[in-house]
């Protein structure tokens, strides 16, 4: 990549049924733009997703990872966001401590109604990410086997 | 370097599936590469190392007879993360085969004597592709019986060829089910294995029994057959343990000084008297 | 290699303006396992559907992606296309190309490459995706409605009226609400007790409905079709089947000073007594708590009054238990004290009235038989002061929201002040008039325009007394926020209408969601304003947010017809999306580890303990097990097993994994 | 300490107990023992060096059999025995604790009250090396840290010690040993390592006790007990509750409060 | 062989030339308070002053994990690419124990037994060993006891014997010894005649394997095996710091349509090693697995293999976080 392309961050979105990923659709349906980089994976719930996927994602590459869903006392499930929020407080400690950038981690609460703040949500997180550059720390590790055997590190 | 990597695969084309069972199917393999189909050789009791590519190995046994040529079978059932991705594959796709692996039922030995299969559940595969060789040789033996049961009739793998032996004169051919696994049209016996061979198990005289099926079966089967006045080397069944290589390596399938995959599958009844017992 | 049928739809031009359709089917085409791949102007449509179904018989296929447009639009139309050709519906999928893709970016390579993504994406979850049925529970026909309110009574005639059998439960010791304390009703100034009371008599004779009073909810179990409520019915201290309600023992019981509920205050009860005449049933209890027997041990007068010896002393609460296949909450509202406000004097001003208050006055049933009269010296006010939103849209005071009905009813009192007290001056200190309704706003303007009430746009900083009158000091925001100063004999809060007390803890009895103020959370705001997000539960009127008696009758004629929908069924079919804990021959036969963690993380009180024995009774293991009838498939339980033992169908680990996988995967 | 054989041999004799879990004499230092009669328990020791936690072996139903069993607790144990108990894992009719104060009592509990009571006098400080090593690591910027953690994360081999250490990793399938879908690799390998130990870490949130047991096993050294604990140290106020004395069902992370922290929420 | 004499400054040139050549060098580092096999590039690197490096040298001829060949599938097709001997770059092993060198052997007799294994013979065959014999023992060493010995040459190519002068005794071995002296031909002397006994470490043998053996043989039913492994808590420490220990796992590493086949080491300690899919599980006690690691090692090798499967290094009871002590243990068997 040289230096004057603009680098184009891979995220993935996390999001939950009810609240995020109908708060897209409004986006779609009110023809806000947003940048291509995002891809939406459904969930039912916040609380349904789970912290390895995170972790699965950027060993696959992912530069940054979004996690939206209902705002607190909106779960369609009652409370799945609050249990995601604490796991997720969790999780931000634990990833911190072994020094994985948490700035690539977006969490958000994404209302049905909140079209635009999805695209905002999107576009600012695109550019928090290309500003970081690609997540290289993670992904040099992430293929390790043929390092292994060339390097020996036995 | 010529050496070859033992755990390199042949690539096989699967020819055909068929549905045995709910979650069970038998896929006819064919080498991708003549050849390594001209090379290939093995006998009755042999297994192998299936790759499901992406997803991993599973191990059973060669299902088909040696004496038919072109190409191997092997029956599965769906139980786990390879043997899913297997049952995914549809005919025309491409699968992994390394083998054949381990020892052979010794047909040569039984030359001129009666045999008597004896079967339960998904373990009729391992037992099939010796039944075949030794029908496709019928000539060498005297009477064989085949007695399979399953849990129920919708259990039972192999329905046309099950048909097929019992409509063959040659053959004694003695089917159940396990009771209330009965369709209303069932013809065959019904009630567990063991009781069905005491009641039509031939005389001892002169016979072998080849006996493959869950632990459950065996450990009720043997009694009935010492009963019936089977001495310990006149009794085969074959081994499944967990494997990974296949071959005598990983440290999974060694039992005793043995190994399973090495010394066996195939084990005679005075053999297993030495295995120590808790481990298989 | 799985043989899936990828179905791309145009959407008109809605998909193909921005997304290059063509290519998209092309590349999808070449896919590992998909055996087939086509594009189309409308797959919606009638022949964009029978594609799908020729396809899925033509190639044998295991699996569809349709994409298209968002899921929540059309995912049911697919998989009942799908169900059609024989697929099992739930190996359906969509790609979201519509409102994910094509109308939030511009047309160009990006678009189209996102577009494969998202198609790549759900092809590979439906590799992973197993065929799921629709699962089946019995329906118990009989509903449970707790509140006794006009919304429990109109919700409870509805059901009953339909066939089905109702229990009504109400917590004081009759039936009537909110709505028997009123004196006249907005807009048109009918007695509501001469519109309310016929129906209070049409419960306790309705064939359908049981009626239990002073009685509350205790415990739900179960799920919907199939509640088990269990209902603590109060002691009454009286044998109803015995007594005649001849009101003897009220004459002659000694304890006569307990401020009266049903005057909100403003009069007196007996310890034995009806909260009101018209009460229904029409007959006493025994309030404990102020009876000399059961404060002193001594006294029994009514006892010995009772003709026909229906006092029961030592009668104890009883919990009786119900099976129920639906409830309809009608719990209703209750309003802010006087005490509540500061700048008011805290309620220890006795002319300082609640708006309930001032029914109770304007009631001719109510202490002052109709009169308006002030309570510190029965005087009638000369100069009343009406203060609208005293509390209500006051983010300061925790009440951000407007209480809907205050606007109306101080409308109605300054009216009826007026009617009353003809040569009165009333004053109303108001934000804004919120006078929606059919003839609401005509009414509010006969109160300023015909009853001459004087209306001052402003809030009131402060009434304090002095000289025994109430110095009411505001500004008139309309006369450019000039100080104003009313020397008011009687002032009238229009106090926020709140969450009924004990709210919070019955929302968790039953599992439904409430809000910050504790009103219950209904499903959906537009779609679902009856249902809560736990099916089968249902609310009527004022226990949901504030609201006007109309609206409550039709929003208690809503739930009636949910209620009689559901019951229209002798079986429900439910969506198969619920978490299942997994299940191995022995002797694992499970790798869940019985901690139950997801007990406390599931919000439906859906998991159970399931007790794995030998054969000889001993119990070998503990393991949790989901109720498929209260599993919502929320799937928090499943992010919290450490095992992975739990697992939710429609979006299994599998699934999930295969889906995030393919999406970074180049 | 031969009030505690004495105690030991005295209920394995009368039939009160079958199996005494506790210490004895080991290579370097003292080290689990298994006693079955009161020959055995001659071997018992207590002291300030009995490190293990010794309830790792609580939940193993081959170890431990249908009978009621004793185990010579230090605090650390106490802690896990509770945080058993709330999981389900232990009943107090199958258990009996015997334990040595500060004061050389001997002491013993039967009931879960008994002991979450006597823990509770106990504070949960950090030792002089969890200290030392925990500042540095406070003091590093977010780049030192994840260099300092990938150098010790290339040095695991995934053999699981931390895991088989932990009184609370009882599960009889390991999420690493779950294949569908294969979440974590299980070839030791630093991204799959590291997968392991924020698995492990996010697994204990609510339940670590820092005993420490998992780092003491760890035989290339390296200092993984502490991403618990500091994750314990982070979340337990955060939370709201302290190690090993759990007041209710449930855990830190299968609960919630309304005003949870969420400042990084958008 | 052949013995020389190689002086403080003479070992110091050699090692550069070593290195200089290309070849990786490892040898024990001490790194994180602990001695481990790191790759180096000067001798300043390599640690001295201490008994044993945590983890055998094993995995420079058994990685943790390798590829055993990769595949990309297109279309229902699959192409193959082996595993490519040439991929394996030229090593050295400095400084390793004799215990270390020792363990070859095993674990060439297992990876070969039948059929060669193309993988680890590649790895075998770019790997030099240069050991050092041992001045220091602990506790948990063992060699005499199992065929070894402090100066035990079996698995070396060279054999370096440190002298008070900080030169050292070189006992050329094998012909690959002979090719890395050749690197540096002049710094090797005329042998001075030292006995190279008299700089080893005494370390009598503490049990008979002879009867080790034939007592092992017979034990399979004995309840020694519940006994002595109680409190073992069933990690795989001792199979991975084991230089002879050779239990593998093989699987799949997948990205998207490309994939490759890994083997990695694992444990026969493992509780979940030998379960069926069916949930049967042959050693289901830990006892069961203890004793498959004992018998394994010190009956069933011996008779399928001809080699034992220990040498003695101790490692498995100092890397055991509950002691399990193998010396103990073994010696118990041995006295019962």
């Amino acid at each position: 990549m040289s230096s004057e392309e603009i680098f184009e961050p891979k995220i993935v979105a996390f999001v939950c049924n009810w609240c995020t990923y109908a708060g897209a659709d409004l986006t779609g349906t009110s023809r806000l733009k947003y940048a291509t980089n995002v891809k939406i994976v459904r969930f039912p719930c916040t609380g349904r997703i789970d912290f390895l996927l995170l972790l699965k994602s950027f060993a696959q590459g992912a530069d940054g990872i979004i996690v939206s869903g209902c705002h607190p006392n909106d779960c369609h499930y009652t409370s799945g966001n609050f249990h995601a929020r604490r796991r997720w407080i969790a999780f931000r400690s634990i990833l911190d401590m072994m020094g994985v950038d948490v700035r690539r981690v977006q969490y958000s609460w994404v209302s049905a109604a909140e079209g635009s703040k999805w695209a905002d949500l999107v576009n600012n997180t695109v550019a928090d990410i290309r500003a970081l550059g690609p997540y290289t720390d993670y992904q040099k590790v992430a293929d390790y086997l043929e390092k292994e055997v060339q390097d020996g590190e036995a | 370097m010529s050496e070859k990597n033992t755990y390199l695969p042949y690539l096989m084309t699967i020819d055909k599936v068929t549905k045995e069972a709910p979650g069970v199917k038998t896929f006819r393999l064919k080498f991708q590469d003549e050849a390594e189909a001209e090379a290939f050789e093995f006998k009755a009791g042999q297994f192998g190392e299936y790759s499901a590519f992406g997803e991993g190995e599973s191990t059973f046994c060669i299902a088909s007879s040696p004496t038919r040529k072109g190409y191997i079978e092997c029956t599965f059932r769906d139980t786990g993360r390879v043997t899913s991705g297997l049952s995914s594959l549809e005919e025309g796709s491409t699968m992994g085969f390394r083998g054949p692996y381990g020892n052979v039922f010794p047909l040569d030995e039984w030359k001129g004597k009666n045999l008597v299969f004896i079967a339960g559940g998904i373990a009729l595969p391992p037992m099939r592709c010796v039944i075949w060789n030794a029908l496709d040789l019928r000539e060498n033996f005297k009477d064989i019986t085949i007695i399979y049961g399953a849990k129920s009739v919708n259990d039972l793998v192999y329905k046309s060829e099950l048909k097929e032996w019992s409509e063959r004169p040659d053959v004694n051919m003695v089917t159940t089910v396990d009771p209330g696994g009965e369709t209303s049209d069932w013809k065959g016996e019904i009630g567990f294995v063991p009781t069905i061979v005491d009641k039509v198990a031939p005389s001892a005289e002169n016979t072998i029994a080849i006996v493959c099926g869950p632990p459950i079966m065996i450990k009720f089967t043997f009694p009935v057959l010492e009963k019936l006045g089977f001495r310990d080397d006149q009794v085969y069944t074959t081994l499944e343990n967990r494997m990974k290589c296949g071959v005598g390596k990983c440290g999974r399938c060694n039992v005793g000084k043995l190994y399973i995959c090495k010394d066996g599958p195939v084990f005679s009844k005075e053999e297993l008297n030495l295995i120590p017992a808790e481990e298989y | 290699m799985s043989k899936i049928g990828v179905f791309i739809c145009h959407c008109g031009e809605n998909i193909s303006a921005t997304v290059d359709v063509e290519r998209v089917a092309r590349e999808i085409g070449g896919m590992e396992g998909v055996a087939h791949a086509i594009d189309y102007k409308y797959m919606c449509s009638d022949p964009g559907q029978t594609f799908i179904k020729e396809a899925v018989k033509k190639y044998d296929l295991d699996g569809v992606v349709v994409g298209a447009c968002s899921p929540r639009m059309h995912e049911p139309t697919f998989r009942r296309a799908c169900a059609e050709a024989g697929l099992n519906p739930y190996l359906c999928e969509m790609a979201n190309l519509r409102e994910h893709c094509s109308w939030v970016h511009e047309k160009g390579e990006e678009t189209t490459e996102k577009a494969i993504d998202l198609v790549k994406m759900l092809v590979e979850k439906v590799k992973k995706n197993n065929p799921l049925e629709s699962i089946k529970v019995p329906v118990t026909k009989r509903a449970l409605v707790i509140g006794g309110g006009i919304a429990g009574i109109q919700a409870s005639l509805d059901i009953a009226n339909t066939g089905h059998k109702v229990i009504l439960i109400e917590r004081d010791p009759s039936i009537g609400g909110h709505m028997s304390q009123l004196s006249e009703t907005f807009p048109t100034l009918d007695c509501s007790q001469c519109i309310l009371t016929p129906r209070m008599v049409e419960v306790a004779q309705h064939p359908n409905i049981k009626l239990y009073t002073y009685a509350e909810l205790e415990s739900l179990e179960g799920f919907i079709g199939n509640f088990t409520a269990k209902i603590r019915l109060k002691a009454k201290s009286v044998n109803y089947s015995t007594c005649t309600g001849c009101g003897a023992c009220i004459q002659k019981c000694p304890v006569k000073k307990i401020p009266s509920e049903f005057n909100a205050g403003l009069g007196t009860r007996t310890a034995i007594y009806v909260p009101f005449p018209q009460a229904v049933p029409n007959k006493p209890v025994i309030d404990r708590v102020n009876c000399n027997y059961y404060k002193r041990g001594a006294c029994k007068i009514c006892e010995k009054t009772c003709q026909v010896g229906s006092i029961e002393w030592d009668k104890e609460d009883e919990i009786i238990s119900e099976e129920v296949g639906a409830v309809v909450l009608a719990t209703g509202f209750d309003v802010k004290g006087t005490d509540f406000f500061p700048e008011y004097g805290y309620g220890k001003y006795k002319d300082v009235l609640t708006g309930l208050q001032f029914e109770r006055l304007a009631s001719a049933s109510g202490p002052t038989f109709g009169e308006i009269r002030r309570p510190s010296d029965g005087a009638i006010p000369k100069k009343i002061v009406f203060i609208a939103c005293a509390g209500s849209r006051d983010p300061a005071k925790g009440i951000p929201y407007c209480s809907k009905i205050c606007c109306m009813y101080t409308a109605k009192h300054a009216m009826l002040y007026q009617h009353k007290v003809h040569d009165g001056e009333s004053t109303v200190f108001y934000m804004d008039i919120r006078a929606g309704g059919k003839n609401y706003e005509e009414f509010v303007r006969r109160a300023i325009e015909e009853d001459t009430v004087n209306y001052v746009r402003g809030r009131v900083a402060r009434v304090y007394e002095k000289n025994g009158k109430l110095i009411v000091k505001g500004v008139d925001t309309l006369l450019g926020g000039e100080q104003v100063e009313i020397e008011a004999d009687m002032v009238v809060l229009a106090t926020a209408g709140v969450a009924n007390c004990g709210s919070e803890q019955l929302a968790q009895k039953l599992h439904v969601s409430y809000d910050p103020y504790h009103f219950f959370a209904e499903a959906h705001p537009k779609l679902k304003p009856v249902e809560t997000n736990t099916a089968g539960i249902f609310l009527a009127g004022a226990c949901q947010a504030p609201k006007d008696i109309p609206e409550t009758v039709g929003m208690a004629s809503g739930a009636a017809v949910k209620v009689a929908a559901l019951f229209s069924n002798n079986e429900l079919v439910r969506e198969p999306i619920i978490a299942v804990v997994n299940r191995l021959a022995p002797p694992l036969y499970s790798t869940c580890v019985g901690c139950f963690m997801c007990e406390t993380a599931c919000p439906y009180n859906a998991i159970e303990h399931e007790e794995i024995k030998a054969r000889d009774g001993s119990l070998i293991r503990t393991i949790a097990r989901v109720n498929s009838g209260l599993c919502q498939g929320c799937g928090t339980c499943v992010a919290f097993c450490r095992s992975k033992s739990i697992d939710i169908q429609g979006y299994t680990n599998e699934q999930v994994y295969a889906e995030v996988m393919s999406l970074l995967n180049d | 300490m031969e009030k505690l054989r004495e105690r030991a041999a005295a209920i394995l004799a009368d039939g009160t107990v079958s199996l005494v879990i506790g210490y004895e004499e080991g290579t370097k230092r003292p080290r689990p023992l298994f006693c079955h009669d009161g020959e055995s328990a001659r071997k018992l020791i207590f002291d300030s060096r009995c490190f293990h936690n010794l309830a790792v072996y609580l939940t193993k139903k081959e170890l431990v059999g249908n009978g009621r069993f004793a185990v010579t607790a230090t605090i650390s144990t106490l802690r896990s025995i509770m945080q058993l108990y709330v999981e389900n894992q232990l009943s107090e009719d199958k258990l009996l604790i015997l334990t040595v104060d500060l004061s050389g009592t001997l002491r013993e509990f039967v009931t879960f009250d008994e002991i979450s009571a006597y823990v509770e006098q106990f504070e949960l400080k950090r030792s002089e090396r969890e200290q030392a090593i925990l500042t540095r690591i406070e003091g590093m910027t977010r780049e030192e840290r994840w260099n300092f953690w990938q150098e010790e994360m290339s040095h695991c081999f995934k053999c699981y010690a931390c895991r088989s250490a932990c009184p609370l990793c009882y599960c009889t399938k390991c999420v690493v040993e779950v294949n569908r879908p294969q979440w974590i690799n299980p070839w030791p390998a630093p991204v799959a390592n590291m997968e392991w130990h924020i698995n492990r870490a996010m697994h204990m949130v609510g339940r670590c006790t820092a005993c420490g047991a998992c780092g003491d096993a760890c035989p290339v050294g390296i200092p993984i007990d502490l991403i618990t604990r500091k994750m314990m140290e982070d979340m337990a106020p955060e939370f709201g509750y302290i190690p090993g004395l759990p007041v209710k069902k449930g855990n830190a992370l299968s609960t919630w409060k309304l005003d949870d922290r969420e400042q990084f929420i958008r | 062989m052949e013995t020389k004499y190689i002086s403080k400054s003479g070992i110091e040139q050699w090692f550069k030339s070593i290195v200089d050549s290309g070849k990786r060098v490892y040898a024990p580092v001490n790194s994180r308070d602990q001695i481990e096999f790191k790759r180096v590039k000067n001798l300043s690197e390599v640690a001295d002053e201490y008994v044993q490096t945590t983890q055998s040298i094993k995995a420079s001829v058994y990685p943790k994990a390798e590829v055993l060949f990769s595949y990309e599938k297109e279309h229902g097709k699959v192409h193959l690419t082996d595993f490519n001997p040439d991929s394996i770059p030229e090593t050295v092993l400095w400084k390793v124990h004799p215990c270390d060198a020792a363990g070859f052997k095993p674990l060439s007799a297992i990876f070969n037994w039948d059929s060669p294994d193309k993988l680890h013979n590649a790895h075998v065959q770019k790997t030099s060993v240069i050991s050092f014999s041992c001045a220091m023992a602990d506790e948990s060493c063992f060699c005499t006891s199992v065929n070894g010995s402090p100066g035990n040459l079996a698995g070396s190519d060279i054999q370096l014997t440190m002298l008070p002068d900080g030169g050292a005794i070189a006992e050329i071995v094998t012909p690959k010894g002979e090719a890395l002296v050749a690197l540096s031909p002049t710094v090797f002397e005329a042998d001075k005649g030292e006995d190279k006994t008299k700089y080893l470490v005494d370390l009598p043998a503490r049990f008979s394997l002879e009867e080790v053996n034939a007592k092992l043989n017979k034990a399979f039913n004995s309840t020694v095996w519940k006994e002595q492994s109680e409190r073992c808590i069933g990690c795989g420490a001792c199979a991975f710091v084991c230089p002879t220990c050779a239990c593998f796992d093989i699987q799949e590493d997948v990205h998207g349509s490309t994939g490759r086949r890994i083997r990695c080491w694992d444990a026969c300690g493992f509780g979940l090693f030998t379960l069926h899919t069916s949930g049967h599980n042959p050693r289901e006690h830990q006892s069961q697995r203890w004793r498959q690691r004992l018998l394994h090692k010190f009956s069933y090798m011996p008779a399928r293999l001809n080699v034992v499967g220990c040498t003695g290094c101790g490692r498995c009871s100092r890397a055991c976080p509950v002691d399990m002590n193998i010396l103990e243990h073994i010696t118990s068997i041995a006295e019962q």
